[in-house]
């Protein structure tokens, strides 16, 4: 018979290979930062652990007090950055965060699109890469090579300098997200903090979240209009009316939680979960699917995807895209899934925290490398659900889309924000 | 005695400066809007340099703020900032509303051929 | 569901007399006189008279144009009318109205006022034969290029290619804005900007090559023009350049979904103008495979509408169970799309040993699980509902004037099957139901066909019942005795199959000679279109992709 | 755990009586259309129910229990206040008070609710606008219990404007109608007018305490100058009157029956009116003052609150019995009895009967929600009934019906029990509440036989109405035969809350039991509603308690020999076929009829009004057009004739001398004028530009100066 | 913040800023601007975060960059024709309106030298803590300053509705139910 596997086809069966294919993703992505972080945190370095064996400690040891003690107290060629406040806490944090960047975002959106194949083609019957590398795990990394060597194709009548600066104005909010993001544990010693694994440890970090997230919509609309194409103008007015809109009940979501702990500052979230009856979930039990469906619709995905559905509009705003800045767009969304996935672990639930008691051995332990395991199972079983809801459902039209959320999502997100703090008030 | 904000307090004048020109000159409706926008803008400025430098300041403790540390902050300037925010976003949308009612009836929106004002 | 009652076709001759007579009676200076093509009475008309009589006979409840057919005589052009009931039950069922114009100029009026399948059938007309229709509300070429010179299916047409592509590529690539330029238009006082999108031909959603001209306010398509053509391939003057048995293979590439159903009816022509009779085990082969390919063409279906509304999983669904099918037929013929099966008088091979035990049986246990399965994912979720419930209505009356058949005139509520109407093969011997939907929107259009898959597996069931009970008696009995050169008598027959886009009807024209004089072919999707541009008015562009997907046009044949 | 104690502990919960109904009427009405539909009982009755049981189990059965275990001594009050907002550097609070009072009306008022919204699911089934109703209703139950809860006056005026819309919103619920509409936007205003005179009270006590909560003013009043106490009294009276319909703001409660008939048991019978009763007894300090003898000089007059609101009550008690003996719709005999019992309360509260009057009101709760619900399943099952067999009369007509009670046995006997307790037989709730107050008015610190007279035979009406009106409803022959052939007794939904509540208005008045065995030797019990709710928890504002009086055996064989008089009446008049014959004679004799015309036609109140106001205006606007015409426009004329001489003079002048001037000015403007021009572009950025040019001039030259100082 | 001068982060985000509004003010494209207007908002941002008003950043870039300036994107895309170039805007009265403008300018700024200010102690030496600052304004927003705080979300209410109509005025005569109820209601009249 000269048909394909058809075995494989008919019964819709995933070979073990392509399961261990994941697993070994998943290693990947903890393997990237878990041991880059704590491989670093190893140093020994008495004034470090002095100061907290933290990355930002780190860094601001080697970069900037180590270079400083050479001018006897001065910061030397920091100099410059001591006037005003915080100055060292902001590059000791953008130096991390491009750490975080290029040690993990890009490794982890790779292998996140390696997933999406595999579990898609786990859900459709068919088996996703396999040719490439060992189980099809090079397949990605080659298109993202490939991508990087397309021509890079500008329309004639674009607007040059938009439709560059477009892509950036997309992906430069959706990594700035990363800045904020607990990976891991974070130890209070005589109330200060003794190491964290996040790159800034801003105080507003859910407000940073929100507005570094509704800066995007800008570059999406950029893009649409620079591409001088009416399918990808039509798209991008699609997607700012989505985003637009969506941005208020995810806004709302947010606020419940944070109504509830009574803090913005991601970290804090994740330290104040602690056993798994107390995470933030229980009390916000309305806020999850109010979260679950306005970042469905802030990520674009089905079945909100009608900012680039291919059956009407072709591919949406980024139409005339190609090569690098079309992955740019590519790694945009991406990221926003695992960002929007890694804020509601780390919201609602306990982030880093074990779901398990500590007495139950190594499955209670959330330190350290241990943390980050958590906290990455949790935030790939959200992008699990994310690829669920993508392989099932139909798409919904735009002004569906737009009734669900003026008429549902938003008074229904207001709803259980005053139920949230109404039992707030009650609990005490 | 200088007390650390004139160099915002200058910026925010030049702020103001170039919004002015923009009010002036602008020919298209939207632009209009938008410089007005840089003249809220340079007022928030100067608002918050007032605020972190010289308010006299709310006393927290008294408001229950115990948390706070018994110092009184000074944050008037921003909370009537956070008024021109939310204003300012009103503002935007009844502004760009009018803008495209205008579009609907002149099919333009150039404020000088706009002179219904005139006798 | 509700079914028509099986008609017998009744004897002629009384009711032709009984029709003649008051057609004469009432158009009495515009009926000449009354000659039969196939089975059906034709009466020749006066050409100037044809809307007369056309909107007469209209009244008298013939509400479906069928075909309008074109054949050069020489020094005439003869323009064929070929009517027939849905709605209503006439007698006699089917019949033919010809007119002669002289060759030089070949014009008569038109019969868009009485029919509105007669826009696109005109236009055809037009475009290929040269034939002017006065009145015509859009009197332009529909296949080919508007720059084309001349028209292909006159016998003296000669093609002089090297300047008319050279003009029409200028044309083409010169024509910078090509879906019109935006404007303002004014809608019940309300000025709005109108947005002219040209949606294809490269398009996901168009299935294929379709272009749709679209002007859009907003999220509202206020205009709708198909442009299509760009998959024609000639297929009526390839039918005449070629003998009867070459032209079998051709037939694969019209509805290259059904290309079992096109052999079918190409043979079913030939065999019809040979007066030929098959065995009784051909038939029955040639209903398995067709109804196998309905199956598949309708699986089709299902995942790519599922694809236009963007549910991506259930096509991969359907198309591993389509597999199974195109299995079954690469084990018949060695062919998975182009069957090239059946042969004039017969099939090209006997079903292999154990086919019906080993593949059939077991595929028409497998399937209806698989079609649970969709019932889960698509019919009954809620997304799609809202996506498809109460969207793109279209009324009984609309879909028979436009000359809709098939599926999309059955979701309509009107139950008209030509395997019921005209049954052909040994359906008249088989049980099965005509789905039918009750509102004519697109869930109806959609629901209507997952219903077929289930008849066709009745079908298909009774149908291994036959074979099962007849295998070891009939084994090779798989051709009649057909002369090594096939030359039908002169003359004309209409044939036609129920596709799985409708009615796919064949007009033969025989001279005597080996090819045939005239091959027109009434190809359902090109019919089913024509209703496109008015359905889509007002819609909005979501909700027309969500229409264009229930119509399961398939661009080979609407293209010809 | 002492009560107190639980009050520290679950005061918490007291908030929620009122928040949970309310919560439930806001989603049932955002989200009533959307997803909800008849679902909405489901939450609006849970809501209540909560409500319900906290009202009792956490508020009323632990508040009896304590007084209970204390001998009956110990006065129980709880309040808490949360600091709502700062205006003008005064924080604003809302609260919630719980004291014997609050605790007895939530009982009642909780319980009425629920069993009326159980009654209201089966009433309005076939309404398409049910979601909305529920919701509303429950709205409303907020509003009412938001009101016993508050324990300021702003909470209390905010409940009190909630239950005014809802009240208009369900007045008017059917609003397609146009007699509901009316009636809505009657009620709405007339009781907006009552509210106008609260809310002057209300701010003369802000203003003179600086605070809204009960305890400061009350407190206040008692050193407070009384001209403003009495104003203050006779403010918040204005709204008890407005919302009790007393005289003569009672237009608008018979005219509220247009609502649904649930809607009537539970306005107009149960909560809304007697919320004016509760705010006068809630207030009961600003009225009664030092030893009930509170009375200040205003205008000359020297008004006392507490005689004005016996006078209101009394009168109206007499007035409206009158009315609701002739009316021949069955709600508005209802109506009518309503206000007549309202002023029987205000009676009460006016000759310092505290006690009597709010035990009547909590009886006149029970039986009056019983009667209109009663009355509600008589007309759904009547209605139906007719709709059933294309009748089309009046289904609240009592003359339509007739012999009921073989058709309708749970509605018959529910009824039966509303009617005796209504008319004040032994041993029925009425019997007893109304005793109290006739031997207030009668025997009490503030007696006065002419209001004893006219409570008397307002009982004695009472009687004879309710008699009447049981005649005709469910006894002798059905005037409409095929009708009630086809009536049914209405669904369990509808029975079940009937026979419930009958319980309680046959038993509410058993409190008061014991004094009356004690009157007749037997035992030595007294009123224990007495005990319970007394002025004596008003005692810190200096309102001084009477004792409790023995119970009159004589008053109450009075009383009772009246109310059964009255029913006898109504036996001879509308059960016997003597009384048709008389009613038949005295229908054709044209000065009975004049005089039955008179109660008939509401005492002429909008005649009057009409005549009061409307027709001396009309008079008024005539005689000033005559002076107009007559006296002004001969001056005018005279002056005109004057003026156009003088002016044949001036103009030559004017010609010659002016003109010449004014023209070199003209020419010199003009010519200024051509110059300027260029300045008046019409566009807006000009005038901006040179606006704040000008403004910089003007910020230079002002800097200038100060620059050089 | 006294004593130490603004320190280089504030003369790039300065230098930044006083360009893109330039920009602004004078590109003649207007989506060009629109971007512009976007830089100098999130500069201003950047000045906030610069003086410690962390929690005011966050609005300023969430109200104004993430929605103000998309809207007034979305208002000019609409305004434009679509997807055609004409987005050009010109400039009128520009010698004169740049005199006045510079003229305000130096007087602001004289005033500004001329001015006494005297520091807050206890801003300028411990209160740039941003956790307090933002704490600090929250309770300032929900204490004192609620009155304003509520006409503030009472006047965006409004402000909503009014776009919404003046936006929609058509749409709303469109609607079939409207339709039907004015010629119902113009029937009952005649």
């Amino acid at each position: 018979m000269a048909t394909l596997q058809p075995e494989l086809k008919a019964n819709g069966r995933i070979s073990f290979g392509s399961l261990l294919g994941l697993a070994v993703g998943l290693l990947v992505l903890v393997a990237a930062v878990g041991f880059g972080l704590h491989v670093l945190q190893a140093i020994p370095s008495s004034e470090w652990w002095r100061q907290g064996p933290s990355l930002t400690n780190l860094v601001r040891l080697y970069l900037v007090e180590w270079p400083a003690s050479w001018h006897g107290g001065d910061w030397g060629v920091w100099n410059f950055l001591r006037p005003g406040r915080g100055a060292v806490p902001v590059i000791t944090a953008i130096l991390s965060w491009t750490i975080v960047i290029f040690g993990f975002m890009l490794p982890m959106v790779t292998y996140q699109i390696y997933a999406l194949r595999k579990i898609l083609g786990f859900m459709q019957a068919r088996v996703g890469p396999t040719q490439v590398g060992p189980l099809g795990l090079l397949q990605t990394p080659c298109d993202v090579l490939k991508l990087l060597t397309k021509e890079d194709v500008i329309p004639t009548k674009a607007d040059r300098w938009v439709f560059f600066a477009a892509p950036f104005m997309v992906l430069v909010p959706a990594s700035m997200a990363y800045l904020v993001i607990p990976f891991g544990n974070q130890k209070i010693v005589d109330g200060a903090v003794r190491y964290s694994l996040v790159c800034g440890d801003l105080n507003i970090g859910v407000l940073y979240l929100s507005a570094i997230s509704s800066v995007a919509v800008i570059g999406i609309i950029s893009a649409g209009w620079a591409s001088n194409n009416k399918y990808s103008l039509l798209g991008a007015m699609r997607s700012a009316a989505q985003l637009v809109t969506y941005e208020v009940p995810l806004s709302l979501a947010l606020l419940a939680p944070v109504v509830w702990a009574g803090t913005l500052n991601l970290s804090q979230f994740a330290a104040d979960q602690g056993s798994v009856w107390g995470w933030y979930c229980w009390p916000n039990l309305l806020t999850i699917p109010i979260f679950v469906v306005s970042a469905l619709a802030e990520l674009g995905h089905t079945p909100f995807d009608l900012a680039e559905a291919e059956s009407e509009l072709v591919a949406g705003y980024n139409v005339e895209y190609s090569g690098m800045k079309f992955a740019m767009f590519f790694l945009a969304e991406f990221s926003n899934a695992f960002i929007l996935s890694a804020v509601a672990v780390t919201l609602l639930f306990g982030g880093w925290q074990s779901p398990f008691p500590e007495s139950w051995g190594p499955l209670g332990w959330d330190a350290g490398i241990f943390g980050m395991f958590w906290f990455f199972a949790k935030t790939l079983a959200m992008i699990f659900g994310l690829f669920w809801v993508r392989a099932t459902l139909p798409r919904m039209r735009i002004d569906q889309l737009m009734g669900l959320g003026w008429k549902f999502m938003i008074p229904l997100g207001l709803a259980n924000l005053l139920l949230v703090a109404v039992l707030r008030v009650l609990v005490g | 005695m200088p007390s650390g904000a004139e160099p915002y307090l200058f910026l925010s004048a030049a702020l103001f400066a170039i919004g002015l020109y923009g009010v002036f000159t602008r020919k298209n409706a939207v632009g209009v809007l938008m410089s007005l926008e840089l003249l809220l803008n340079a007022v928030n400025i100067n608002l918050v340099a007032f605020s972190r430098t010289v308010d006299r300041g709310v006393d927290l403790v008294r408001l229950g703020g115990t948390e706070v540390g018994g110092v009184a902050l000074g944050v008037s300037g921003q909370v009537l900032a956070i008024m021109v925010i939310s204003v300012a976003a009103a503002e935007a949308a009844v502004g760009l509303a009018i803008v495209i009612s205008i579009y609907r009836t002149f099919r333009h929106i150039t404020v000088d051929d706009l002179d219904l004002l005139r006798w | 569901m509700s079914e028509t009652p099986t008609e017998q076709v009744q004897s002629p001759s009384a009711a032709v007399a009984q029709l003649d007579a008051s057609l004469r009676a009432a158009c009495p200076d515009d009926v000449l006189e009354l000659s039969s093509l196939g089975d059906s009475p034709a009466w020749t008309i006066v050409p100037a008279a044809i809307a007369r009589v056309g909107a007469r006979l209209r009244q008298a409840g013939y509400d479906h144009l069928e075909l309008v057919s074109t054949v050069d005589r020489g020094e005439q052009i003869e323009i064929v009318y070929l009517l027939d009931s849905m709605l209503h039950r006439t007698d006699p069922r089917r019949l033919a109205l010809r007119c002669v114009v002289p060759r030089e100029a070949a014009s008569l009026p038109t019969l868009c006022g009485v029919w509105r399948a007669a826009d696109w059938f005109e236009r055809e007309a037009f475009d290929l034969m040269g034939v002017t229709f006065t009145g015509h509300p859009d009197p332009r070429r529909i296949l080919l290029p508007d720059q084309w010179q001349g028209h292909p299916l006159r016998k003296d047409y000669e093609y002089d290619s090297d300047t008319m592509v050279q003009e029409i590529l200028d044309a083409e690539l010169n024509n910078d804005d090509l879906a019109g330029t935006d404007g303002h238009a004014e809608h019940d006082g309300m000025v709005t900007e109108d947005l002219a999108v040209n949606m294809g031909p490269q398009h996901p959603s168009t299935h294929g090559v379709l272009r749709l001209r679209l002007r859009l306010d907003g999220e509202y398509v206020r205009e709708c023009d198909p442009d299509i053509g760009f998959l024609h391939r000639a297929f009526e003057k390839l039918g005449e350049l070629k003998t009867f048995t070459n032209g079998i293979p051709l037939t694969d590439r019209w509805d290259y979904l059904n290309a079992m159903g096109n052999n079918m009816v190409h043979c079913q022509a030939v065999e019809a103008a040979m007066s030929l009779e098959v065995p009784e085990r051909v038939h029955w082969t040639r209903m398995l495979v067709l109804e196998l390919n309905r199956v598949a063409s309708h699986l089709v279906f299902i995942g790519t509408y599922g694809l236009d509304l963007g549910a991506g999983t259930p096509f991969l669904f359907t198309f591993r169970d389509r597999e199974r099918i195109l299995d079954m037929f690469e084990l018949l013929c060695g062919a998975r799309l182009t069957y090239n099966y059946l042969r004039i008088g017969g099939v090209a091979a006997d079903l292999p040993r154990n086919f019906i035990a080993d593949r059939v049986r077991p595929f028409l246990a497998y399937l209806p699980d698989r079609l649970a399965e969709i019932d889960q994912l698509l019919t009954g979720n809620q997304i799609f509902l809202e996506r498809t419930k109460g969207v793109g209505i279209w009324p009984a009356e609309l879909c028979v004037s436009y000359g809709l058949t098939g599926p999309l005139l059955r979701a309509s509520g009107v139950a008209r099957d030509v395997r019921r109407v005209y049954p052909y093969a040994r359906y008249d011997q088989c049980e099965f139901d005509i789905p039918v939907g009750e509102n004519g929107d697109c869930y109806d259009r959609y629901i209507v066909r997952v219903a077929e898959i289930r008849q066709s597996l009745r079908l298909l069931d009774q149908i291994c019942a036959w074979f099962e009970a007849n295998e070891e008696t009939t084994r090779g009995q798989i051709s009649a005795k057909v002369p090594r050169v096939i030359k039908p008598p002169a003359g004309e027959v209409y044939t036609c199959v129920e596709t799985p886009r409708g009615e796919l009807g064949l007009h033969l024209v025989c001279d005597g000679g080996e090819n045939p004089y005239r091959y027109k072919i009434r190809r359902p999707s090109f019919v089913n279109l024509g209703l496109f541009g008015e359905v889509a008015r007002d819609q909005k562009v979501a909700d027309l992709i969500a229409i264009l997907g229930t119509t399961d046009i398939v661009m080979g044949e609407v293209d010809g | 755990m002492a009560v107190e104690q639980m009050a520290q502990h679950y005061g918490w919960l007291i908030p929620l009586i009122p928040a949970l109904p309310a919560l439930a009427a806001v989603i049932g009405l955002v989200c009533g259309g959307l997803f909800l539909h008849r679902r909405t009982p489901v939450l609006t009755i849970g809501a209540m129910a909560v409500s319900t049981l906290i009202a009792w189990f956490a508020v009323f059965l632990p508040v009896v229990g304590s007084w209970w275990s204390g001998g009956g001594e110990h006065a129980f009050s709880w309040s808490h206040s949360w600091r709502f907002f700062q205006a003008g550097g005064q924080w604003v609070s809302i609260g919630v008070v719980v004291d014997h009072l609050t605790a007895a009306m939530l009982a009642m008022v909780t319980l009425l609710v629920l069993l009326i919204e159980i009654y209201a699911v089966g009433y309005m089934a076939s309404d398409e606008l049910f979601s909305r109703f529920h919701a509303e209703v429950s709205l409303f139950a907020a509003g009412m219990l938001g009101l016993v809860v508050a324990n300021n006056y702003l909470t209390l005026l905010v409940s009190w404007e909630i239950m005014g819309l809802c009240s208009y919103l369900l007045i008017g619920f059917w609003y397609f109608k146009d007699s509901a509409r009316k009636a809505a936007k009657k009620a709405f205003i007339v009781t907006r007018l009552g509210d106008l005179g609260m809310l002057v009270g209300i701010i003369i006590a802000f203003w003179g305490s600086g605070s809204f909560e009960f305890d400061t003013i009350f407190t206040w009043a008692k050193s407070a100058p009384a001209v403003l106490v009495v104003l203050t009294a006779l403010g918040l009276f204005c709204g008890s009157v407005g919302k009790s319909a007393q005289f003569p703001l009672h237009v608008w409660l018979p005219d509220a029956m247009e609502g649904p008939t649930p809607v009537s048991a539970l306005i107009h019978a149960a909560t809304m009116v007697s919320a004016g009763v509760y705010l006068v007894a809630r207030s009961y300090p600003l009225f009664y003052g030092m030893d009930g003898h509170l009375e200040a000089e205003i205008l000359g007059f020297v008004v006392a609150p507490l005689k004005v609101v016996a006078w209101i009550g009394g009168f109206t008690a007499l007035f409206a019995a009158t009315i609701a003996v002739v009316q021949s719709d069955i709600k508005k005999v209802l109506a009518y009895s309503t206000v007549s019992q309202l002023g029987y309360m205000f009676l009460g509260l006016g000759v310092g009967g505290y006690t009597a009057a709010c035990f009547h009101l909590l009886t006149h709760a029970f039986f009056k929600a019983l009667l209109f619900l009663g009355s509600g399943s008589v007309i759904h099952a009547v209605e139906h009934a007719m709709h059933h067999e294309h009748v089309h009369e009046d289904p609240q007509n009592m003359a339509n019906m007739g012999g009921l009670a073989k058709k309708m046995p749970r509605t018959y006997w529910t009824f039966l029990i509303g009617t005796l307790a209504l008319a004040g037989i032994f041993p029925f709730s009425g019997f007893f509440s109304k005793d109290e107050i006739v031997l207030e008015v009668l025997f009490g610190a503030h007696r006065n036989p002419t209001l004893g007279a006219m409570a008397l035979v307002a009982a004695f009406l009472t009687a004879f109405y309710m008699s009447r009106l049981m005649f005709l409803t469910f006894y002798g022959t059905p005037r409409l035969p095929q009708v009630w052939e086809h009536t049914e007794d209405s669904p369990k939904t509808m029975t079940t809350p009937l026979l419930v509540i009958a319980v309680f208005a046959a038993l509410a008045g058993l409190p008061a039991l014991p004094a009356l065995l004690s009157a007749m030797g037997i035992g030595a019990g007294h009123n224990l509603f007495h005990g319970f709710i007394n002025l004596g928890a008003l005692a810190g504002y200096g309102v001084t308690e009477a004792p409790p009086l023995p119970v009159n055996l004589g008053l109450a064989g009075l009383a009772t020999l009246l109310a059964v008089s009255g029913i006898g009446l109504g036996w001879v008049l509308y059960g016997t076929r003597v009384g048709a014959a008389v009613r038949d004679t005295a229908h054709r004799t044209a000065a009975i009829e004049r005089v039955l015309d008179v109660p008939r036609r509401l005492y002429y109140m909008n005649e009057l009004l009409y005549g009061l106001l409307v027709t001396p205006m009309f008079w008024a606007v005539r005689l000033c057009n005559e002076i107009d015409r007559r006296v002004i426009d001969m001056t005018v004329n005279l002056v005109g004739w004057l003026s156009v001489a003088l002016s044949t003079v001036g103009r030559w002048f004017d010609q010659n001398v002016v003109d010449l001037l004014v023209n070199v000015v003209g020419a010199g403007s003009k010519g200024t004028a051509e110059i300027g021009k260029f300045l008046q572009t019409g566009r807006v950025q000009n005038y901006a530009m040179i606006g704040v040019a000008g403004l910089v001039i003007v910020m230079m030259v002002v800097l200038k100066l100060l620059g050089g100082a | 913040m006294a004593g130490h001068g603004p320190g280089p982060v504030f003369w790039l985000l300065a230098a930044v800023l006083i360009a893109s509004a330039l920009g602004v003010v004078t590109l003649r494209n207007m989506v060009h601007s629109a971007l512009c207007l976007a830089v100098t908002l999130l500069m201003a941002g950047g000045l906030y975060l610069n003086m410690g008003a962390d929690l005011l950043a966050g609005f300023q870039v969430l109200i104004y960059v993430g929605a103000v300036v998309t809207l007034v994107l979305v208002a000019i895309m609409l305004i434009a024709k679509i997807a055609d170039r004409d987005l050009s805007q010109t400039q009128a009265r520009g010698g004169w309106a740049a005199a006045v403008s510079i003229i305000v300018w130096l007087l602001l700024s004289w005033v500004l030298a001329h001015g006494t200010w005297t520091p807050n102690a206890a801003l300028t030496e411990g209160g740039a803590d941003a956790a307090r600052q933002a704490k600090a304004l929250s309770l300032a927003l929900l204490d004192p300053y609620l009155l304003p705080f509520e006409v503030a979300s009472l006047l965006l209410l409004v402000a909503l509705m009014g776009a919404v109509v003046l936006a929609q005025h058509t749409a709303l005569a469109e609607r079939s139910d409207i339709k039907a109820a004015l010629k119902e209601g113009e029937q009952r009249d005649a």
